[in-house]
């Protein structure tokens, strides 16, 4: 197991190389795509058992010891994000392959995923602060690839948007890791609790702030979100699906550690205020569309709200339903947005006021769609629920009230966003008369679609394992990861 | 890092962000040359100070080396930077043969609902 | 019990699942829960009534006081009963109801998924068990009022019943969790044992309220529940008068014993019960569709049960059961009748119905509905109503007992004026409309259609007669809300008593109302209410107020995306440098290392100002490839020569590619309006050049550490075998960071390839759009395209 | 400096680059070799081939790239699976990832020579950032080819970056 951890970059990137080689034979990638990402899944599987049996998993590259060489750590958090983040990304390369669209048989499409699938892979396991910088630029590179595949007139003005945004993005976390190695003489991350705490007030503070605004950017939160409901829409279906399911969430995790691990206690108040303003303008957002892709995209701004929320409130049973809510949340937005894939397949479109009538006429599909839509709302006995229910039962024994009040409400209105396509697209009569049958769809779309919400209906009915996997996650963190530290549980 | 760097820095990262905040995405390509610029200067300057070269065997003394590594973090920060401006140049070249110019327009539909507040085409259904 | 539970969601499953191919034996195939578990609650109730509940348990999230816990008792029995055995027979009537042209397996599906969410709600004792049935149930009903989805009424009204019911559970939640925060302890038993009070107890009781008012229609949340009629009529009369609408009663009745002395308990009950007793009698009498009317009718009597339920006294928790169990009995009797005239008259409006009376086992069954709900003797209807009577005089209850007595006899008034007329409209032929259907031409309602009702309300006459082994029975139910309420009784007369003078009063003022108002009511249709303005007002408020917060955050304009990113990164560092200002040493600055870095950082930073001032492409590129070859210089001058040899190279790669990509674009930049004026820009940019430098000068003396490099130094050629140590960390120490960085290379390489040839697989296009010879373009034929 | 209106091109410029090729790549990979002890490394000999490559385009046009030896996106995904291989061989010996091995070799005439395994791995990146240089070069090439095949109607076989020729949707929506 000891040097395991890197192929969950290397693999990936092995299929790359292969892919650009065979760059003409469209079979020839997907088979390396599938088994790559297959592989690399099932291995994800392993190492989260083991990390939750035995003990976090420490990789140092080149065989160095650990505070001169760049390691990969697995512990409870970065092997349940692997785990999921593999997971999502392999169900949708599978799904992808059954819509066939044009994006997915680009020559571009295997290559730029894998390495998606390296950087998020790699970015999760991240021990090393420079290394985390790179294995972002890697999945962001990839996602600037996947993002523009088409190199159509919205691709490329969304593109825009979304690729400036990012690079900026990266410029203020390579800032701020300079910065950091500046003031600590490591990167290792394992050795930066302590010696941030050791750091003058006020240059802590740059440096968590700085930190904070790359990893918001790339989380969306408020005010920094502004480029996601713009740019995710007019990626392809299956694209967007793991941009929306994933990519944000690499930010929030981000956020997690080093507000948690790093700066602990040190932006509380800021941090709440940031995430009322982002679930609050992210659920407006998502009512005043009228388009499936953009209600969702903003929904996903409020959904990284709740997550913010129970960061900024800290301590164990909170941050227990942070990672909670990550685990649902990835599936159940990934599957909306699949959902919204075989809509597009059949209709040609995801704006509302030309859809209609698609639950008489296809009632999996109806069910596909409540179910993650009701769990996004919060409605119980979906996942979403019990997430919810644990940011705001944090909430309230904090005496936080009104945060528990805006989640609330936000809540409600998320349901009224998430209706809007319900009675939009599914309830009433097509605008139009053309002939209306079954729908058309490849079957491995609407398998793949099954297997995700199945998935999240798991998360339903092992929620109490799975909340208390959380929880000693939480703990984890709560406790920095070097046995030396002297920081107890804040 | 001196006074002098630090208004190097100061001045690339001002200009960069005046070009980044223009319109036509070749200015804002060139404001990210700038910002990167900025910022490469910035992690060599920051985290080590001018010293012997790190090459063993030229002569100085290994303790009087300057920090090899902000050195190797800036090499790997300048090959992104390149593959990020010639990743860009491309969508440029592709917005122009769009439409004929590289300007980054606002978003339709963000335009859309903030010229017409009121109006919600497809949901005004109420009893 | 939770075996019951998962026979329903399974038979509601393969209805789902089964769909199309199971339209025909849905409903008879749903039917067979709500019978199997009607017989079970008869063959558990001696031991349950004799104070022995059934409990079952799952856990669920125990971290989180999540678990699914079911205790079966007494109220939860008479509860039971009544889910299952209206279930039972909605069930039989809706096969005969709904025509090929309903999605019926669907239909059953959704309400097979009512009914064990009802059941779960009202068997459950985990506070957010309850929470969880309770959402369940608002689902369902909302998918159930949307059946006819191409309707858009049917669509807004689904919509609003969902969004009231769903603000109300967010609050019943919240309650729910401050109450069990406040007690200790997850179940509704544990609640009332520990019976917490102070505190939060107060707010967390006003939450709950709302929650419970929203539920079960009450004031003033009472308007969704009209709207919720487009649902097919069995399914209101299933949901939206016998179950769902008793939820909020339900939470009530096992609350209210223990916490109605509450101080703010007792008036919000009232008040609410009160206003929807008045309201919903009121508006009954001004509808022409029978089934509106009697939903306006539901939300009057739901009030009545909630005043006494809620006024948790020994004698009105008793009185509210059986009026509860009453209303049962009438109302879904009197729904599922005018569900039959409808299918044999073709219409609800009152003013057009003629010729029901010729049907006479349905005619009779509309007679003793109403009896009942007007409460003549010797119905179940007088009876309850007389108890209730009784109970409020009693008092115990304070000035909200009192002030509710005035207002249920005031209600009672209205009942019986706007069950006359609602009887009258539909059994009498006194209409008056010009297209009031004709009489010859009626389908006469099956059996399956017209029994039901007319068993239902047979109960309702029968449970009148034996009041008195009911009202013991009852007894029996009441006392597991509250012990002291058993031992009650009911009774079919019981002497000249004020109850009496005051039934009499209501049923007469009420014929006198009626006869009074006969010519108004007649004609004119109810405005919307005031509450239904709200709402509608709130909602679109938030649809248009929604868009004008998105235009606002959300502008589309890239620069002030930038704008903002970058000034929080600047406020970022300023925050900062004002923190840190006073502690910093400036003297351990130095003004510069050199004076040959003096001139090459000017030099540097002059060629990027030329770079901000060019008006030309190819001038703006050429400034910055300068920029960057003096940049070299600046790192050669820290003692960096990788450094200098490679950022050469890459400004000459750059600058290469720059020129070959700008030699296709314009000259000159391209046109467009700026988003600030260029005195803003440049502050906003100075502003945050600054703040970034004056940071990274702060935090470049604040090293506590040794770096790290010294490991590398002294490893790098005994370990590595390179002298040259910045190399050594780029492929070995830190080659893992090279393998990123040039898999970001190969695919931005992968990215340029792409959007170029999308550029040229575009000009194809157009090729092939103006005509141009499709034979030769790519040197192949068409046919080895396809 | 536009390379379309590089024609007609000098004849000694481009004879001089032509010549000068071969011995600036040899010069190349001597920069990467020798990177490991001194100023250097796989990166700065790639872009030096690169830059080659962009002077054989401004002084011989588009020809000289297109007509490559190698598919440069073969080259590309060569060099990154040489980098990533040489990380990943060490695992199948029990070792760490990017482990490196130093063996002295005795060649003859030379005497003992070190071989550092990482420099298998400078060499992939030397090799990769090469390819990605010309592929960017041949794409702009191929572009220029046809924006000047649709000004003169003169039709022509796809480069070798013609990965991905018009397809049949491209086809529907220009029939629409």
């Amino acid at each position: 197991m000891t040097g395991g951890l890197a192929l969950f970059v290397a693999g990936p990137l092995l299929g790359t190389a292969l892919c650009f080689i065979v760059a003409r034979s469209q079979t020839a990638q997907r088979v390396i795509a599938l088994s790559v990402s297959g592989a690399v899944t099932v291995a994800s599987i392993a190492v989260l058992v083991h990390v939750d049996t035995v003990g976090p998993v420490t990789t140092s590259m080149g065989g160095w010891p650990d505070a001169i060489s760049i390691t990969f750590v697995a512990d409870r958090l970065g092997a349940l994000m692997l785990v999921i983040g593999n997971v999502m990304m392999f169900a949708v390369l599978v799904y992808a392959i059954g819509q066939g669209s044009r994006d997915e048989r680009s020559p571009w499409y295997a290559p730029a995923y894998l390495a998606l699938v390296a950087g998020v892979s790699g970015a999760f396991l991240a021990g090393d602060l420079f290394n985390l910088f790179v294995c972002f630029e890697i999945l962001l590179m990839a996602s600037y690839v996947l993002m523009t595949l088409e190199g159509s007139d919205d691709q490329i003005r969304s593109g825009t948007t979304y690729v400036v945004l990012n690079v900026v993005e990266s410029l203020v976390l390579v800032t701020g890791v300079a910065l950091v190695f500046a003031t600590t003489g490591t990167l290792s991350m394992a050795e930066l609790p302590d010696r941030l705490a050791a750091l003058p007030d006020g240059v802590a503070l740059g440096l968590s702030l700085l930190l904070l605004i790359a990893f918001g950017l790339k989380a969306a939160v408020f005010p920094l979100f502004s480029w996601l409901p713009d740019s995710y829409p007019a990626a392809p279906s299956p694209v967007s699906a793991v941009f929306a399911g994933l990519l944000t969430k690499v930010g929030v995790y981000a956020i997690l550690r080093t507000q948690t691990q790093w700066f602990p206690d040190s932006n509380r108040t800021l941090l709440l205020v940031i995430a009322a303003a982002t679930m609050v303008v992210g659920v407006l957002g998502a009512i005043a569309q009228a388009d499936i892709k953009r209600i969702l995209s903003f929904q996903i701004v409020s959904s990284i709200g709740y997550m913010i929320a129970g960061i900024a409130l800290g301590g164990v049973a909170a941050v227990a339903a942070v990672v909670f809510y990550i685990v649902h949340h990835i599936p159940v937005k990934t599957s909306l947005f699949l959902v919204d894939g075989i809509v597009e397949q059949d209709e040609g479109t995801s704006e509302l006021s030309r859809l209609g009538g698609l639950g008489r006429r296809s009632g999996f599909l109806a069910v596909l769609f409540l179910i993650p839509a009701f769990s996004l709302a919060g409605i119980p006995p979906f996942s979403g629920f019990i997430g919810k229910l644990g940011v705001i039962t944090v909430g309230l024994d904090q005496g936080e009230w009104w945060i528990v009040a805006v989640a609330l409400v936000v809540s409600i209105l998320t349901l009224v966003s998430m209706m809007k396509i319900w009675t939009g697209a599914f309830w009433g009569a097509a605008p139009d008369n053309r002939p209306r049958g079954v729908l058309r769809h490849h079957p491995l779309m609407s398998t793949m679609t099954w297997f995700v919400v199945a998935l999240t209906l798991a998360i339903v009915m092992f929620a109490g394992p799975i909340y208390s996997f959380a929880e000693r996650t939480a703990a984890d963190l709560a406790v920095a990861p070097t046995a030396t530290t002297t920081v107890g549980a804040p | 890092m001196s006074i002098a760097q630090a208004g190097l820095i100061a001045v690339l990262f001002s200009v960069g962000t005046f070009l980044v905040l223009h319109r036509s995405l070749t200015r804002i390509i060139l404001g990210i040359g700038l910002l990167g610029n900025a910022v490469n200067l910035l992690i060599l300057t920051s985290g080590s100070v001018p010293d012997g070269v790190p090459i063993l065997g030229t002569g100085s003394d290994p303790a009087d080396f300057t920090d090899p590594v902000p050195q190797a973090l800036v090499l790997t920060a300048i090959v992104i930077g390149l593959a990020i401006v010639a990743f860009l140049l491309s969508m440029a070249y592709r917005s122009w043969t769009i439409d004929g110019n590289d300007v980054v327009e606002d978003d339709l539909s963000d335009r859309r609902i903030a010229a017409e507040p009121d109006v919600d085409e497809d949901f005004g259904e109420e009893t | 019990m939770l075996i019951l539970l998962i026979v329903y969601a399974a038979v509601a499953a393969v209805c789902l699942i089964g769909h199309r191919r199971l339209d025909r034996v849905a409903f008879p195939l749903s039917t067979v829960p709500h019978i199997v578990t009607f017989a079970w609650l008869i063959s558990v109730a001696p031991s349950v009534l004799d104070g022995d509940p059934m409990v079952a348990s799952i856990d669920w999230v125990g971290q989180l006081g999540l678990s699914i816990d079911l205790r079966l008792d007494g109220f939860g029995l008479l509860m039971g009963l009544l889910v299952t055995g209206v279930g039972a027979l909605v069930t039989v009537y809706s096969s005969g109801y709904f025509s090929e042209s309903y999605e019926r397996a669907r239909i059953a599906g959704l309400l097979g998924v009512f009914a064990a969410a009802m059941l779960g709600l009202v068997w459950s004792d985990g506070l957010l068990t309850l929470f969880v049935f309770w959402e369940l149930t608002s689902v369902a009903s909302f998918l159930l009022i949307g059946t006819d989805d191409r309707s858009a009424t049917a669509r807004a009204a689904a919509l609003r019943a969902l969004l009231v019911t769903g603000i109300g559970g967010l609050s019943l939640l919240a309650g729910l969790v401050l109450l069990g925060i406040a007690g200790g302890t997850t179940t509704i038993s544990g609640l009332l044992a520990a019976d917490p009070s102070g505190g939060v107890v107060p707010a967390a009781l006003v939450l709950v309220l709302v929650g419970t008012a929203t539920k079960s229609a009450q004031f003033p949340f009472q308007f969704w529940l009209p709207g919720a009629m487009a649902a097919p009529t069995p399914v209101s009369a299933y949901l939206h008068s016998a179950t769902m609408v008793k939820a909020g009663i339900v939470v009530v009745a096992r609350l209210a014993p223990t916490f109605a002395d509450v101080a703010v308990w007792r008036p919000i009950i009232v008040v609410c019960g009160l206003g929807s007793v008045l309201l919903g009698g009121v508006r009954s009498m001004r509808q022409q569709d029978a089934k509106l009317a009697l939903a306006h009718g539901t939300v009057s009597q739901l009030g009545l049960i909630m005043i006494l339920v809620g006024l948790g006294t020994p004698a009105t928790t008793y009185a509210g059961v059986a009026v509860l169990l009453a209303h049962a009995l009438f109302k879904a009797s009197w729904f599922l009748a005018v569900g039959a005239v409808d299918h044999a008259t073709g219409t609800r409006d009152l003013r057009r119905i003629r010729g029901v009376r010729r049907f006479g086992v349905l005619a009779t069954a509309v007679v003793l509905a109403a009896a009942s709900m007007a409460a003549i003797p010797p119905t179940f209807g007088f009876v309850t109503k007389e108890g209730a009577l009784e109970a409020l005089i009693e008092g115990g209850a304070g000035w909200p007992g009192t002030l509710a007595l005035v207002g249920v006899v005031l209600g009672s008034l209205l009942t019986v004026a706007y069950t006359i007329r609602l009887a009258l409209g539909v059994l009498g032929d006194g209409t008056i409309a010009a297209d009031a259907i004709d009489p010859e031409h009626l389908h006469r309602p099956g059996p399956v259609l017209v029994g039901p009702p007319a068993l239902l309300a047979l109960l309702g006459l029968a449970a009148g007669l034996a009041a008195g082994p009911v009202g013991a029975w009852l007894a029996r139910v009441a006392a597991s809300l509250d012990p002291a309420s058993g031992g009650r009784e009911l009774y079919l007369w019981h002497g000249f008593t004020p109850a009496l003078g005051l039934s009499a009063f209501a049923l007469i003022g009420g014929g006198a109302l009626w006869w009074s108002t006969r010519a108004a009511t007649a004609t004119t249709d109810a405005p919307r209410s005031l509450s239904t303005i709200a709402y509608d007002r709130g909602y679109e408020g938030v649809l248009s107020g929604s868009r004008r917060v998105t235009g606002v955050t959300q502008s589309g304009s890239l620069p002030l995306y930038l704008g903002i990113v970058l000034l929080s990164v600047a406020a970022a560092a300023g925050a900062a440098l004002a923190t840190h200002a006073g502690s910093f040493d400036w003297s351990a600055v130095p003004l510069a290392n050199s004076p040959l870095e003096v001139v090459a950082c000017g030099a540097t930073a002059l060629s990027a100002l030329a770079v901000a001032v060019a008006r030309q492409r190819f001038a703006a590129a050429l400034a910055l490839g300068g920029s960057g070859y003096l940049l070299a210089l600046v790192f050669l001058l820290q003692g960096a020569p990788d450094l200098a040899v490679t950022q050469f190279l890459v400004e000459t790669v750059t600058i290469a590619v720059y020129l070959l990509v700008l030699a296709r674009l314009p000259q000159r930049f391209s046109a467009a309006p700026d988003w600030a004026p260029l005195g803003v820009r440049i502050a906003v940019s100075v502003v945050i050049g600054l703040s970034v430098a004056g940071f990274a000068l702060q935090a470049s003396t604040a090293r506590t550490d040794p770096s790290v490099a010294e490991e590398y130094i002294a490893r790098s050629e005994p370990e590595a075998g390179g002298r040259n140590v910045v190399n050594v960390i780029i492929v070995d120490f830190r080659g893992f960071d090279t393998m990123g960085e040039i898999t970001v290379l190969a695919i931005a390489g992968a990215g340029v390839i792409n959007l170029v040839a999308a550029a040229r697989r575009e000009q194809r296009r157009k090729q092939l759009l103006d005509g141009t010879d499709v034979k030769d373009l790519s040197g192949r034929a068409p046919e080895v395209w396809r | 400096m536009s390379p379309r209106s590089a024609t007609p091109r000098s004849t000694i410029l481009s004879l001089t680059v032509s010549g000068l090729t071969p011995v600036l790549v040899l010069v190349a990979v001597f920069v990467t070799f020798r990177g490991h002890n001194a100023p250097g490394g796989g990166f700065a000999g790639g872009l030096i081939v690169g830059i080659v490559l962009v002077l054989r385009y401004l002084t011989d046009g588009t020809e000289a790239v297109r007509r490559l030896p190698v598919d440069p996106i073969v080259v590309i995904g060569a060099g990154l699976l040489l980098a990533v291989a040489t990380g990943a061989v060490p695992l199948l010996f029990g070792s760490s990832f990017l482990e490196s091995a130093i063996w002295k070799v005795n060649l003859p005439l030379i005497g003992e020579v070190k071989i550092v395994s990482s420099a298998l791995f400078d060499l992939g990146v030397f090799t990769l950032v090469a390819g990605v240089v010309a592929a960017i070069l041949v794409a702009l090439a191929e572009a220029d080819n046809e924006a000047r095949r649709g000004e003169t109607g003169d039709p022509e076989d796809g480069g070798p970056l013609d990965a991905d020729p018009l397809d049949d949707d491209d086809r529907a929506e220009a029939d629409r």
